[in-house]
Parts: C-alpha cells; structure tokens; sequence
C-alpha cells in the first residue's frame, strides 16, 4: 500500500464544502474555513455570514470592485452578491446566538470526544489572549463543524479526550475534518467516515488521543 | 436556488392544531390579513396568538380567526377596539395574558435573539410582577422576563426577494421584523416581489435567514 | 373674585406645550396628550416619537398627504417631517426603556402624592384589560407628567395620597397639569405652581385628597 | 433649531479623566480615528476603552491612545494585530478584560435598550463563566451577562444631519450604532452631512436621539 499523503488545506477546504447543501446560511471562521467558500460551486445557493454584520458575502473583490468599507470577520475585503444585506452587531449575534446560521466552519487547537471545543487561547503568557466571535458560533450556530490538522507540527493529537487549552465551548462540535479524516463526534465518541487512501484504523488512532470508532461503512476521503 | 416564494397554503400546511403563533400589525398597520385568511383555510384550532392588538375589523384578521373559535388564548398588550374579542372574553372562551407593549417587544426579540431572559423596569411594583423574578441592579429595581418563542410567524412586509429579504413601508415595521426573528416558521406576505438585490443592501430590514416563506398578496402566479 | 373657569382641554394642551423647550424627544400618549403637539410652535424644533416606530412625527395628514400605512400610537394616520426615521417595536422601546425619550406625557385615572401613577385599568370587570405601552412609558421616559381634569366626573379627587385602581409604576411622575392647577410632584407631595384664576389653595385642596402644598410663587394658570 | 454640528473639539471639551469610552469599529473598517485623534488633543487619561480591538494601524486611533499612556484598561473581544497595545500588555501597563464578540455586543445594546442584564450560553463552562451567575432556561445553562454602560461614545457614520440621524458605508455599522445608545454623550464623525430629509426615513441606522454632537470630518467649515 503505497503511503498515506494528508490532504493540503485547499483539499481540506473542498472537502468541507461539499458537504454544504444549497440553501444554508453559512458562517465561516478565519484561517482554512475561509477558504471553504472558494469550493462552493457557483450554481450552488449558499449564503454567507459574517459576524461583522454581512449576510450574503460574496468572494475577494477584483481591483475595480475593491471597497475598503466593505470586509469580513477576518478584516479581508469582500464583495457583496445580490440579495446581500448589511446590519450591526447586535444584529449579527441575534442571527449567531438565535440559532439562525445552519453551519459555522471553524478551526481548532483541540476538539475534545465529547465535542468540546479548544480554538481561542494556548494560554501561554507570549501571545495576547483574544476570543472574538468563537464563542458565541460555537454555541449559537445550528450545528458547528471544525477543520484543522489532525495533529500539531510536532505530532500531539489534536483529538483527544479532555481539551488540554482552555474551552471555547462545551459539546458544540458534530463533525471535524481533518488532513487526515472525517470524524463525526456522537454521543459513544469520534466516529471515523472517511480517511485519505493508505491509512489504516490503527495509523490514524496512532495520530489520535481519543478512542476512534469505526463507521459502519469507511469511505475514502478525498 | 432558494426560493422562498410560494404560495399561502404551501407556506401554512404544516401548522399543527395548538400551535403558537405571532401576527405582526399594530392597528391595522402590517397585519398580515391574506395570511390569516390562509389560517383559517388551513384549519389549525386551539391556537395561541401572540399580537399587539386582539384584531382590528371584524371581517378579516384576528377577530375571523376568534369568531371561528380557533383562538384558545392571546397574549396582547392592547386588547381593545376588537368586538370579536370581547365577546369571547366576557363569556370566559378565551384566555387574556396581558404585557405591556416594551417587555412583549422584547421578549420577542429576546426569542429571535437567544436570549432566555432579560431583566426590566417595567411593571415593578404593579399587577404585572406577580410571580416574577425581582432583583436589584445599581439601586433600582427590575423584573425578569423571559424569552417568548412562536411555532410560526405570520408578518406583513412591503417588497420581498427570492431570499426571503424584506423591506417595509411606513410604520408597517411594528412587530413584524421581530416576530420575523422568534418563530420556528416565518411567513410574510408581500405586496411586491423584486429580483435579488432589488432591495439595496442596506435597506433590507428583515434578512432572509429569518424568513422561510414570501407569499406575494398582488402577484402569487409570477413565479413558477 | 369670579367664579374660577376651569381650563377646557385644548387650554390644558396648550398649557403643557408651553413647558416643552426645543431639542426635546417627546412621545404623547392618548387623548389630550395627543393635542400637546398642536400647541407647540412650528418653529421650536421638538421631535415626536411614537412607540409604533416613528421618530420626527409631523402633524395629521391632509387629504393630499394621507398614507394608510402610516400611523402613531393612537392609530391616527400622521405624517413624516424630514429628519424622520422609522424602526420596529423593539428599537422603539429601546429608546423608551433607556432612558433616550426626554418626557412623555400621559392622561390618568390617579396620581399619587409619592408620583405614583395608575392609567391603564379601573380595574372593573365590565372593561378589557389592555395596558399598551403605557408602564414601559412611564418608568423609560427622562419625565413623565400627567395631564388630566382634576376630578372624576363625579367629583372624586384623582390626586390622592395612594391610588386606589391599579398601578401603572411607582413613582414616576413630576409634574401634573390639570384643568384646574399646575402641581410638581417633589419629596414632600404635591406643590401647587399655577393655579387658574379665582381658584383659592382652599377650593383646590378641596377637590384633592392628599396634602397640597404651596410654591413660593404660585402662578396664575391660564 | 436643533444642530448637532459641530467641531470635534466642541463635542469633546467635557470628557473627564476616567471615563469610559467607547470606539466603534471592526478591523479597519467603521473607526472613528478623527474624533480619537480630537480626544488626544483634548487630554482625557486614564480612559477604559471600551472597542471590538485594540486599534489596527499604529500611527493613528486607539494605538495613539496607548502610546500616549492614556488607557488605563481596553475591554475587548479581540486584541490581535496591536504592537502598542501589546507593548503595554506585556509588561503590565494596560488592564484586559476580553469579552466574548456576540456578548460585547449584546451587553452594549442591553445599555442603550435599559435591560441591566440578561443570558447567554455564551461562554457557559469556559474562562469566561467566573464570578457568573449560571442559571438553566428549558433545560438549558446561561450566563448571567450584564449591561455594558459608557460616559462617551465615539462612532463613525457615513452621512448625517442637524438632527444627528445617522446612516453607515459598507460593513461600517458593525458596533457604531450599539454603541450610539449606549453611552451618556454620542459623538458621530461623518464623511457627509446632508439636510434633513437627505438620510430617507426607511434609511436612518442610528436616530438622531442616540446622538449629541455630530462633526463632519470633510466639511466642518459648512456649518455655522
């Protein structure tokens, strides 16, 4: 069997997108997340939110559309599609925290098998300790997906039992693709759907703190 | 594509008997009446009604939906001027919950909002505190109040897209943006539907993340 | 001294709008409140808010102006000055309950000597209970005065020592404007500013159940 | 006649040492950096700002505020991307109190709308639940969040008029006109003034009642 190779963050990112249906109201984090929106085909109605009061964002701006009154949660500029609608913030974290966003995307230091959620703080004392709108998705959307590496640059998994950083929220998370898998968290623990070609059950849960649980049926995940 | 445009007994067909339900309007100002007749078409009974008033004229409204006895209880601030009602209410066969017209405001948008309470000036010290929460913050006192939640919404707006975007005329607002936010199921009927982006981005007052279903009052066949 | 001549309602109006200084936001209740705004000068700029979510309300309509979707609280089809604006229910009672509307004025039943206030219920069973957006008023508002006759139309004094109908909210109202007397309502109770001509302190305490007490200068009300 | 126009140092002259100020904002976008730039001028220290982050460029804005050591404490969602305020928080000069976005935003408007406090499950078994009241709705755990009050707000608007209505550019309302209610004293920069009537009534974001003083950072001479 030749060797695993993890999937790059555009592959994570196409992944990701399709599994959006048409029709959703789709929040997405900085980072990888971001970039979900670039795989989402064009034919396909998604909307877009973004926290700092944007519903139906539309991608990067070509120089002529460019508008730099006009950005995302990541402070990047944006267009706006047709159909798009502009609000404050109040506004924005009643659609977040009232339930009204089908899906937020985040990334992630560690995703606990009880779906806990660690993305806002290592809590080490050399980095400026900043939350953002992490915690209000994390609770608020519908449901929350996370994507990021399975495991640190220096191997640690990122899927364990207990989150080791300090909580964004508790039990948010329902789904985690990884470079290396998707894993769905259910109330037994992680179950694994899909892995990237060559890797086994026992290489991945190498990589993984927590207990991995099989799927009735492992699809191939590219 | 979405396309929340449908038609009114499409929109309403899955309303259950016992279910609550907002209508926005204050006087006859943004009362979603074409969807109200839609109700009384669909048949649901033993409804809640959340309003700021118990109806307006008798002939359509509020007071058809009280006159056919569907209405088991309305939760209102201003009940008055509404024959229906009082006929109703005088003989004991509808249940009053009275709250004034700021905290049914807010406990409306605290639903849309997820916010499960909140805490207010209004009413201490008067019969609308009984039973509730008082607590003090910075000296004065306050009442909690808690969220109110809808199965559906049925709200009156000016121009509605494919989206579910709505834009109002007037002081047809009132309740119908916040009502919009608090149910399980949003209806709002329109008296125009434009083309997405036909209302500008920042003149949409509703977002359509909010709105389930658009039913044009005017041009029902336009889309298809 | 002739017979004291009781102000009649427009007189009362007019009486309240002449205490209203430019720059105030103003929200009128029901009834003779409403008429206030007939008496202020078009040239003193006061901004009339109506808690169905208009702000800059101009006076009715003429038959050319007149729009159905366009009403105040009383249901009345108004008109828009420019600078108006208009919102929904909960950013309306925002600026009420926060204290951003300067006075409000109200009609009712009694006054207490402590500013108590009951204007929404005589409590009958004859009646429908409705309170609208009358307690919300009456604790949100900067000031809150009351304009009402002096006594029932039986005679019985509506300013007594505690009210007897249901309360609307503790201790809110500062001022009273009757057709009879102007009264501030301060620590010690009520204080007579004006009275109308040939009314006599003893006459006016007469037709008042709590305790009147006189200003340094009591003004003729007219 | 009412005219809210003026200059900034006018609008500013009574800030107090010590205040609380808000600085509307996200990212880049929405800043009012001429008004901080007024307070710099007009000496305020030993401020709490109350802003989404930290500033963004160094030479001017909130940074300005920091390096001039004029911040006692910054309350905040997200302070990434600020060497100045970083230099101070490094070594202990600066005091943070990070709130979570969506409960900044609720706490501000909970001010402006006199709800003292209300619940969230924001943050419910996280950093940000010490000292909170916990309490369960339907089942459900929430924090008890309280409402986050200022003596000065400083916001950014596109056009405005003499009666301090306001309307917004782009993704620029984001906290501005939270922000505009919640405060003692309101201070709008806008790019345009226009007559009253120019901003349409279906457009006003911000009303002119949550705004004391408005400075048109383009045409100040235009008014007098």
């Amino acid at each position: 069997m030749a060797e695993a190779i993890p999937l790059d963050r555009a592959a994570m990112a196409a992944r990701v997108a399709r599994d959006i249906p048409e029709g959703w109201i789709v929040n997405l984090g900085v980072g990888v997340p971001t970039q979900v929106a670039d795989h989402v085909p064009l034919d396909r109605d998604v909307i877009f939110h973004s926290e700092n009061g944007i519903l139906g964002m539309g991608p990067a701006p070509t120089p002529e559309q460019f508008d730099p009154w006009l950005v995302n949660a990541g402070k990047k500029a944006v267009t706006l599609k047709p159909g798009a609608a502009l609000f404050h913030h109040a506004d924005s974290f009643a659609m977040i925290r009232g339930g009204h966003i089908d899906l937020c995307v985040l990334g992630a230091f560690e995703v606990a098998e009880t779906g806990d959620l660690a993305n806002w703080s290592t809590d080490s004392n050399d980095k400026t300790p900043a939350v953002g709108g992490a915690m209000d998705l994390a609770v608020g959307a519908k449901r929350v997906w996370v994507v990021m590496e399975h495991t640190t640059r220096d191997g640690r998994p990122r899927l364990v039992k207990t989150c080791s950083y300090p909580l964004t929220a508790l039990g948010s998370i329902s789904r985690i693709y990884t470079n290396l898998a998707v894993i769905d968290v259910e109330s037994k623990g992680f179950v694994v759907r899909e892995m990237i070609p060559g890797m086994t059950r026992e290489a991945l849960q190498n990589r993984t703190e927590a207990k991995l649980h099989l799927a009735a049926t492992t699809e191939r995940l590219s | 594509m979405i396309d929340k445009r449908c038609h009114v007994a499409e929109a309403l067909k899955d309303v259950s008997d016992g279910a609550t339900v907002m209508i926005g309007g204050f006087g006859a100002v943004g009362q979603p009446d074409f969807l109200i007749d839609g109700l009384v078409e669909q048949g649901a009974r033993d409804l809640v009604v959340v309003a700021n008033n118990a109806g307006w004229s008798r002939e359509t409204g509020i007071p058809r939906l009280f006159d056919l006895g569907r209405v088991r209880k309305i939760v209102c601030s201003f009940p008055k001027n509404s024959p229906a009602f009082d006929d109703l209410f005088r003989v004991g066969k509808i249940e009053l919950e009275i709250v004034p017209q700021g905290t049914l405001a807010e406990r409306i948008r605290a639903a849309g909002a997820g916010v499960p309470a909140f805490f207010t000036a209004t009413g201490v010290g008067t019969q609308m505190a009984a039973g509730k929460e008082v607590r003090e913050f910075g000296g004065k006192t306050y009442l909690m109040e808690e969220a109110l939640h809808a199965d559906l919404a049925l709200v009156e707006a000016w121009c509605g897209d494919r989206w579910g975007n709505l834009s109002y005329r007037g002081s047809g607002r009132n309740f119908n943006p916040i009502m919009a936010m608090a149910a399980r199921l949003t209806v709002a009927q329109v008296h125009e539907t434009v083309d997405l982006g036909g209302i500008a981005p920042d003149e949409v007052v509703t977002p359509g993340l909010f709105v389930n279903h658009v039913v044009d009052i005017n041009g029902v066949a336009r889309h298809g």
